[in-house]
């Protein structure tokens, strides 16, 4: 007997058929991976699940009963269906601890105690191997530490399934390990769990059974360990991508950024960020440099320093040979510095406007005629141009980009950068929630502009992207460098090394 | 300022009732003027047409120690209590443009009575038109204890005129200029060709707003004759010019400039207060030189 | 393995447009519907309600808020508000009839009052933004500060009396006409086209809507978030002192007590026509709806002779009715 | 996964907890530090100010607004807002005395009319609410709506007038003392008192904020949105009926015109005491201050013998000055 039995689910949207008869049967104590490229429905599935959106036909079985289509979330967590959603759900303003017991808070004479709510909120947290102060702010957490606390908090829940979309997206190797970890738990513990991921290797170490969709319809389902994972890229995508290695570069003497002993303290209120330490190191035209490192490491606190969005203390940053002394973002633009930022709900998108005006936001200056006057045929081919380039899946350009899937929003907010042509381009987890199909789309997008002699910084959490797409990495761990490696002679024993504990693995001082 | 006066009439206050009417402000400048000639000081409290403030401001006042009170009552029954604690520390209490009631103590009273203002419109409708005629009515702001006197003034003269008096429209212009303009077009409007024989503004403000509509709907001031109350110089120049008809004059230089000049002897030497009551009295064309504020009309 | 996979599907071809969307229409339109409606409604009652000169007051009548409403657009759009605008009218009026009445030169009396007018509403508009943006301190504060502030100065300016008495040439300002059609309500349609344009058609429209869709991103992308946010508090404050100086010139007198509550109607306007308090959604069109919404009624209503305690009472009752009408229609836009 | 992941290293520790935060003392107590700093100046002024007597008229005065405040900053957590308390105060107070007049029976008079105030409230609250959540119509307009409706109500009541004349036992919760202590300020020590307990240690206080701060995320938590907003326009509504009672026992008279603009009072007292109009951030002791704040300053300035018009001026730079001393103190948070 299925625990979760969900049959020719459909669902539609204006202008789009989000699902088309999706269908998906989860065992108990099973894990599920549920598989599908960007935009396949594989989210709307789950939400109709947890009951965050209305389907328009299909049937529900769970736990031997069905399911009434118009259950609350509220009903169908009492149910025993708990959800991690792909966009976080926290509430910014409560704490750690508040987030974690919201609705069910321990009361003592009728009352909230929040002692004790505090000390059940370490305990769980401690359990995790999360060192986070249950009393800090949610809005003032990394994005990694947000999808930690929601992991936390479906872990209060009694579950017989937990759906978790994407989890990993915003991990770096060691979250990950602990995720992996819970899972394994959860599943020792009977409760089945529903895992997307666009990252395959997690699929084959993890799951159990897998089911894909594409374009809103059930395609296929089975064991895990009857696939490969070129068997489902192919299932997935109807084609076979070519995992692309990035080609030989032609590196331009001169470099194009030059960053020179820059430091950053931390404020004593400021709970996100890192410090940096003296961060000192180069990146020439046509050369693309990875930045790897564990959550906190300071990658995105270097990103936002060079691209103007937080104050440095001291150092210098030249940019072409010309010091720059960049304050804020629109300066950083009209320098040549774009930036791409990884937390696309909060610090890219604009959620209710168009996709449209959200991909030539940045660029609005050279698609205008004098007077101010936006060039909308222009902006229009701009969009239409990179649609194909990197096959974003909308209806209408015109739609609000908050009706895209996530990966597809990801793919929007990379293309607004891209149509800069900047000097020096920073993406910040630039596949977060990516398909393998459109990855390498994005990786390709790169190595195009590379070697039109742009400067390219990426940052990643997923070892193997950066592998893939750099020529050199740069190993950052609590806000300084702990190594630099030419890519050939990289490989994930060392980097993790370097990530984690500062030294390479055999130990001769490098 | 002749010595030895000076401390007796120390900590005279003042606390009118709304502070941005005409009708107010203008009463403040003759008080002022008044303070200046007795050579006595006295604190303006502005009540902002909100009793529970006109109360609170007199009880901040009373804590820094006066001797005289006057007051412009946002509403009669509402200061009551706060003039009784006064009263009972000896304070003088004096009231003007509307009386104060339901105490314990009587307070002496100068000003004029808006009923019989209101009445005093009609009266002259009466008068003006001994066939009937067909009026408009516009209000100030809803629930001002102004409006409702004056309204009911004017209602009771109508009535006592007869049946072929008849309200053909009723509309506030919330004491401002501007609402009563578009108010009183809206009015003729919905009169279609016909229109009313005068139209009562319950002040002078919105009776400026009124002959604008009028001129603007292609009627003149022969056909509607438009009244207003408070004799402001700007309506006293349009009654000289023939373009209003009348305004009602309750004299609040009067009011304030009596009770100022009663309240001072009292404090100086014991001369007890006497109430004083105007009588409102109509002013037109022929009664220009009774307008207590014609000397301000350029 | 189960089932082999299918070939791939075209995404990359546009996606087909539906030749005509009720539901489209009715998001779009719901609340121009609802005031078609009441304007068939009085109509009936009274057929005098669409006469030309009735349609014409009403017109002048919605210009002097409707200008504000405008610019009150644009702050609501960045999720801002602006509740100073009544004062500011009333204090750029008064100190425009002063500085006339006082100190007019040769110029003619309304070049030196529409220059003093517009003036102080885009120092007083500078002045808001750059307390909202330098000091930190949210726009309700600072422009209710605004408005007890403006007020008092107005106040203090001419001793909270009116000033009156202005030439032909003022006057025609608020009461004359061109080929009809009477000059606020001119202006009126010039500022909004102006509005309409710059919010749909130029780049600084474009930042404001990003602005007040999210502060942080739109700094991310580049945009100076301080410049716009200053730029639209100058231009409702810009607008709020041309409205001063047309109404001045209508009534023919700057009084103090001018354009109090007008931040409610104004605001109002905005929202009913659509704008989310919240920022960025929003647009003239529906300011435009709003503000007429809001004029209609309150001639209607005086027309049908409906008593003025119990206007109160229709007119907040219709208000909601509209909005809730509008939010009907849009509702279903989940549902074809 | 080919990695084996080395033993993680404690990455995360929260920074220690220094002894004493200058910053954060700062960040919580910037407004109170202003009050207390401007209470020092007017007591320097006119050392009256700080009498016990005067102390008592400022909180008697602050009661009636400060009790509506308390239930506005439950609404403002929700990122609402409720325009209508002010019409709502002088409806709850108008109809509860027309009740005493007109038909009462062998009850006291303030038990009939603190019974029917707050049952209006009530009702008008849950009327609000379910027009907010079930017709979606904003928050705005449904109270902007509410503001005039219940206004035109009460001028329809008793046709525009006051009504007076209430018994001493009626009179007693407006003007009488319990050991010194004015009852309107008992009394709004214990709204307050609850409103703060209910914030701050249940259940329902935390779903007030967990709306306010993401209302999609609180749904998605399980949280009964609808049933929250409707909550707090009941529960601000039931304190706006209060009040109006208090009113009129304080003044021995129900005016049709009491509470105007008491909307922007008591929504300045929430948001000077910290609160943020869109949603989740806010507390009962910030409004307290927010609301103490104004009652000082309108006292101070009488006291200082301020003239009337200069009085707006300084409130509303004052007010300004308020809140952008404590927007400089929080600023400080990055830069110890
Ligand atoms: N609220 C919405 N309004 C309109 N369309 C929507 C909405 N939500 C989802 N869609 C559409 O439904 C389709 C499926 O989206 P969904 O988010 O389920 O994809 P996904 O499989 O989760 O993709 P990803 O891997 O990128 O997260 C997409 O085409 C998306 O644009
Ligand atoms: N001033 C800031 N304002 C807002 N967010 C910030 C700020 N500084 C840093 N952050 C956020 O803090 C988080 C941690 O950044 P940090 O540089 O410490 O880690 P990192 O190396 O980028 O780690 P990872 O990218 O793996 O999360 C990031 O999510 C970033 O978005
Ligand atoms: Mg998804
Ligand atoms: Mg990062």
């Amino acid at each position: 007997m299925a625990l979760l039995e969900a049959q020719d689910i459909t669902k539609r949207f204006p202008g789009v058929v989000a699902l088309g008869g999706a269908s998906l049967r989860v065992e108990p104590g099973e894990v599920h991976a549920l598989l599908g490229e960007n935009g396949a429905g594989k989210s709307t599935l789950l939400k109709i699940l947890s009951g965050a959106q209305g389907s328009d036909g299909g049937h529900l079985t769970f736990d031997a009963k069905p399911l009434r289509p118009d259950d609350t979330p509220s009903q169908r967590q009492k149910a025993g269906i708990v959800t991690i959603y792909q966009e976080f759900n926290l509430q910014p303003f409560l704490s750690v601890a508040e987030n974690l017991y919201l609705g069910r808070e321990p009361l003592r004479f009728g009352l909230i105690d929040h002692r004790q709510m505090r000390a059940d909120a370490r305990r769980i947290l401690d359990d995790l191997g999360l060192s986070l102060d249950p009393d800090l702010e949610v809005s003032r957490l990394n994005v990694a530490d947000q999808q930690m606390v929601e992991i936390a908090r479906a872990m209060t829940l009694q579950a017989k399934l937990i759906i978790m979309d994407e989890p990993t997206a915003a991990l770096s190797p060691r979250e990950v390990d602990i995720l992996h970890r819970i899972v394994g738990t959860l599943k020792a513990r009977g409760i089945a769990v529903i895992y997307v991921t666009h990252r395959l290797k997690e699929v084959k170490a993890i799951c159990d059974a897998y089911t894909v969709l594409r374009d809103g319809r059930f395609v296929a389902s089975g064991q895990v360990s009857d696939v490969s994972i070129d068997d489902m890229v192919r299932l997935m995508i109807g084609r076979d991508v070519a995992f692309l290695k990035r080609p030989p570069r032609q590196v331009a003497p001169t470099p194009v950024l030059r960053i020179d002993g820059v430091s950053r303290r931390r404020g004593a209120h400021e709970a996100r960020g890192t410090s940096l330490d003296n961060i000192s190191f180069e990146v020439h035209a046509g050369e693309i440099v990875g930045l790897a490192g564990l959550v906190g490491a300071g990658r995105t606190d270097l990103a936002r320093v060079l691209y103007g969005a937080d104050r440095k203390d001291s150092g210098r940053i030249h940019l072409c040979g010309r010091a720059l002394d960049i304050q804020s973002p629109a300066q950083a633009l009209s320098a040549g510095i774009a930036l791409v930022p990884e937390d696309r709900k909060q610090q890219g998108c604009f959620l209710d406007h168009s996709i449209r005006h959200n991909l030539s936001l940045s660029g609005l200056k050279s698609l205008s005629r004098p007077g101010g006057f936006v060039d909308e045929g222009a902006e229009r081919r701009l969009v239409e141009t990179f649609r194909q380039k990197l096959r974003i899946r909308m209806s209408s350009s015109e739609a609000a980009i908050g009706t895209l899937s996530g990966g597809n929003q990801q793919k929007v907010l990379l293309a607004r950068c891209m149509a800069l042509s900047p000097k020096v381009l920073i993406v910040d987890e630039p596949t977060r929630g990516i398909d393998v199909g459109a990855k390498a789309d994005v990786h390709q997008v790169l190595f195009d502009m590379a070697s039109e002699g742009m400067a390219v910084i990426v940052i990643s959490s997923e070892l193997p992207e950066v592998m893939a797409v750099s020529d050199r990495i740069i190993v950052f761990r609590e806000g300084r460098i702990t190594g630099t490696l030419e890519a050939a002679d990289a490989d994930e024993e060392t980097l993790m090394a370097l990530m984690a504990t500062g030294s390479a693995p055999q130990a001769p001082n490098p | 300022q002749k010595s030895g006066s000076a401390a007796a009439t120390d900590g005279i206050v003042v606390s009118f009732s709304d502070l941005s009417q005409p009708f107010f402000v203008a009463m403040r400048r003759d008080l002022e003027d008044e303070a200046q000639k007795l050579g006595v000081k006295v604190q303006v409290l502005d009540g902002q047409n909100n009793s529970s403030k006109q109360v609170s401001d007199l009880e901040a006042a009373r804590v820094q120690g006066i001797s005289a009170v006057i007051i412009a009552p946002t509403d009669s029954k509402a200061l009551a209590s706060a003039t009784d604690a006064l009263i009972d520390e000896k304070t003088v209490v004096v009231s003007v443009d509307r009386q104060i009631g339901g105490g314990k103590h009587p307070v002496p009273h100068f000003g004029a009575n808006n009923v019989e203002g209101g009445r005093a419109m009609a009266d002259w409708v009466v008068k003006t038109y001994p066939k009937g005629a067909k009026v408009v009515v516009i209000t100030n702001d809803p629930g001002s204890t102004s409006s409702i006197e004056r309204v009911k003034g004017v209602h009771e003269g109508l009535a006592a005129g007869g049946a072929a008096y008849q309200i053909v429209a009723e509309q506030t212009g919330n004491s401002k200029r501007d609402q009563a303009l578009s108010v009183t077009q809206n009015v003729l409007t919905s009169m279609g060709g016909a229109h009313p024989d005068v139209i009562l503004c319950l002040n002078d403000d919105m009776a400026m707003g009124a002959l604008e509509a009028i001129r603007g709907a292609g009627f003149t001031t022969q056909q509607i004759a438009v009244l207003g109350f408070d004799a402001i110089p700007e309506a006293l120049k349009r009654i000289r010019d023939g373009e209003m008809a009348a305004s009602v004059e309750q004299n609040p230089g009067e009011q304030i400039r009596s009770a100022l000049r009663a309240v001072v002897a009292n404090l100086k030497d014991k001369t007890p207060i006497v109430s004083k009551s105007l009588t409102p009295v109509l002013i037109t064309r022929d009664t220009l030189a009774q307008a207590s504020r014609i000397g301000e009309v350029k | 393995m189960t089932a082999t996979p299918a070939p791939a599907p075209d995404l990359s071809a546009p996606p087909a447009k539906a030749p005509f969307d009720t539901v489209a229409f009715l998001r779009t339109w719901g609340t121009t519907l609802f005031l078609l409606l009441l304007i068939i409604g009085f109509a009936a009652w009274n057929p005098r309600f669409l006469s030309l000169r009735n349609a014409l007051n009403i017109l002048t009548e919605v210009s002097i808020y409707g200008v504000i409403a405008v610019g009150m657009t644009f702050v609501i759009l960045t999720a801002g508000v602006d509740l100073a605008v009544g004062s500011l009218l009333a204090f750029a009026a008064i100190a425009a009839a002063w500085v006339v009445q006082h100190m007019g030169g040769d110029l003619p009396q309304w070049l030196v009052a529409l220059g003093v007018a517009s003036a102080i509403g885009l120092a007083a508009g500078y002045a808001h933004g750059k307390t909202i943006t330098w000091l930190k301190v949210p726009a309700f504060i600072v422009t209710l500060g605004g408005m007890t502030i403006w007020r008092g100065a107005t106040l203090i300016l001419n001793d909270g009396g009116p000033i009156s008495g202005f030439d032909a040439g003022y006057r025609w300002w608020g009461t004359g006409a061109v080929l009809g059609v009477p000059v606020p309500v001119i202006l009126f349609a010039l500022v909004a086209l102006a509005g309409h344009v710059t919010l749909r058609y130029t780049r600084f429209g474009r930042q404001v809507y990003a602005v007040g869709g999210n502060a942080e991103a739109a700094r991310l992308a580049g945009i100076n978030v301080k410049a716009i946010l200053i730029s639209v508090y100058v231009i409702v404050g810009f607008l709020a002192g041309l409205s001063g100086f047309l109404l001045s010139a209508r009534l023919g007198s700057a009084e103090a007590v001018a354009g109090i509550n007008y931040e409610l109607r104004v605001i109002a306007s905005v929202v009913i026509g659509g704008a989310s308090l919240s920022g960025g959604a929003g647009n003239i069109r529906g300011t435009l709806i709003g503000a007429l919404l809001i004029g209609v009624l309150s001639n209607g209503l005086v027309i049908m002779h409906v008593s003025s305690y119990f206007q109160q009472v229709v007119i907040g009752l219709i208000i909601v009715a509209a909005v809730a009408f509008d939010a009907y229609a849009k509702s279903h836009r989940g549902k074809v």
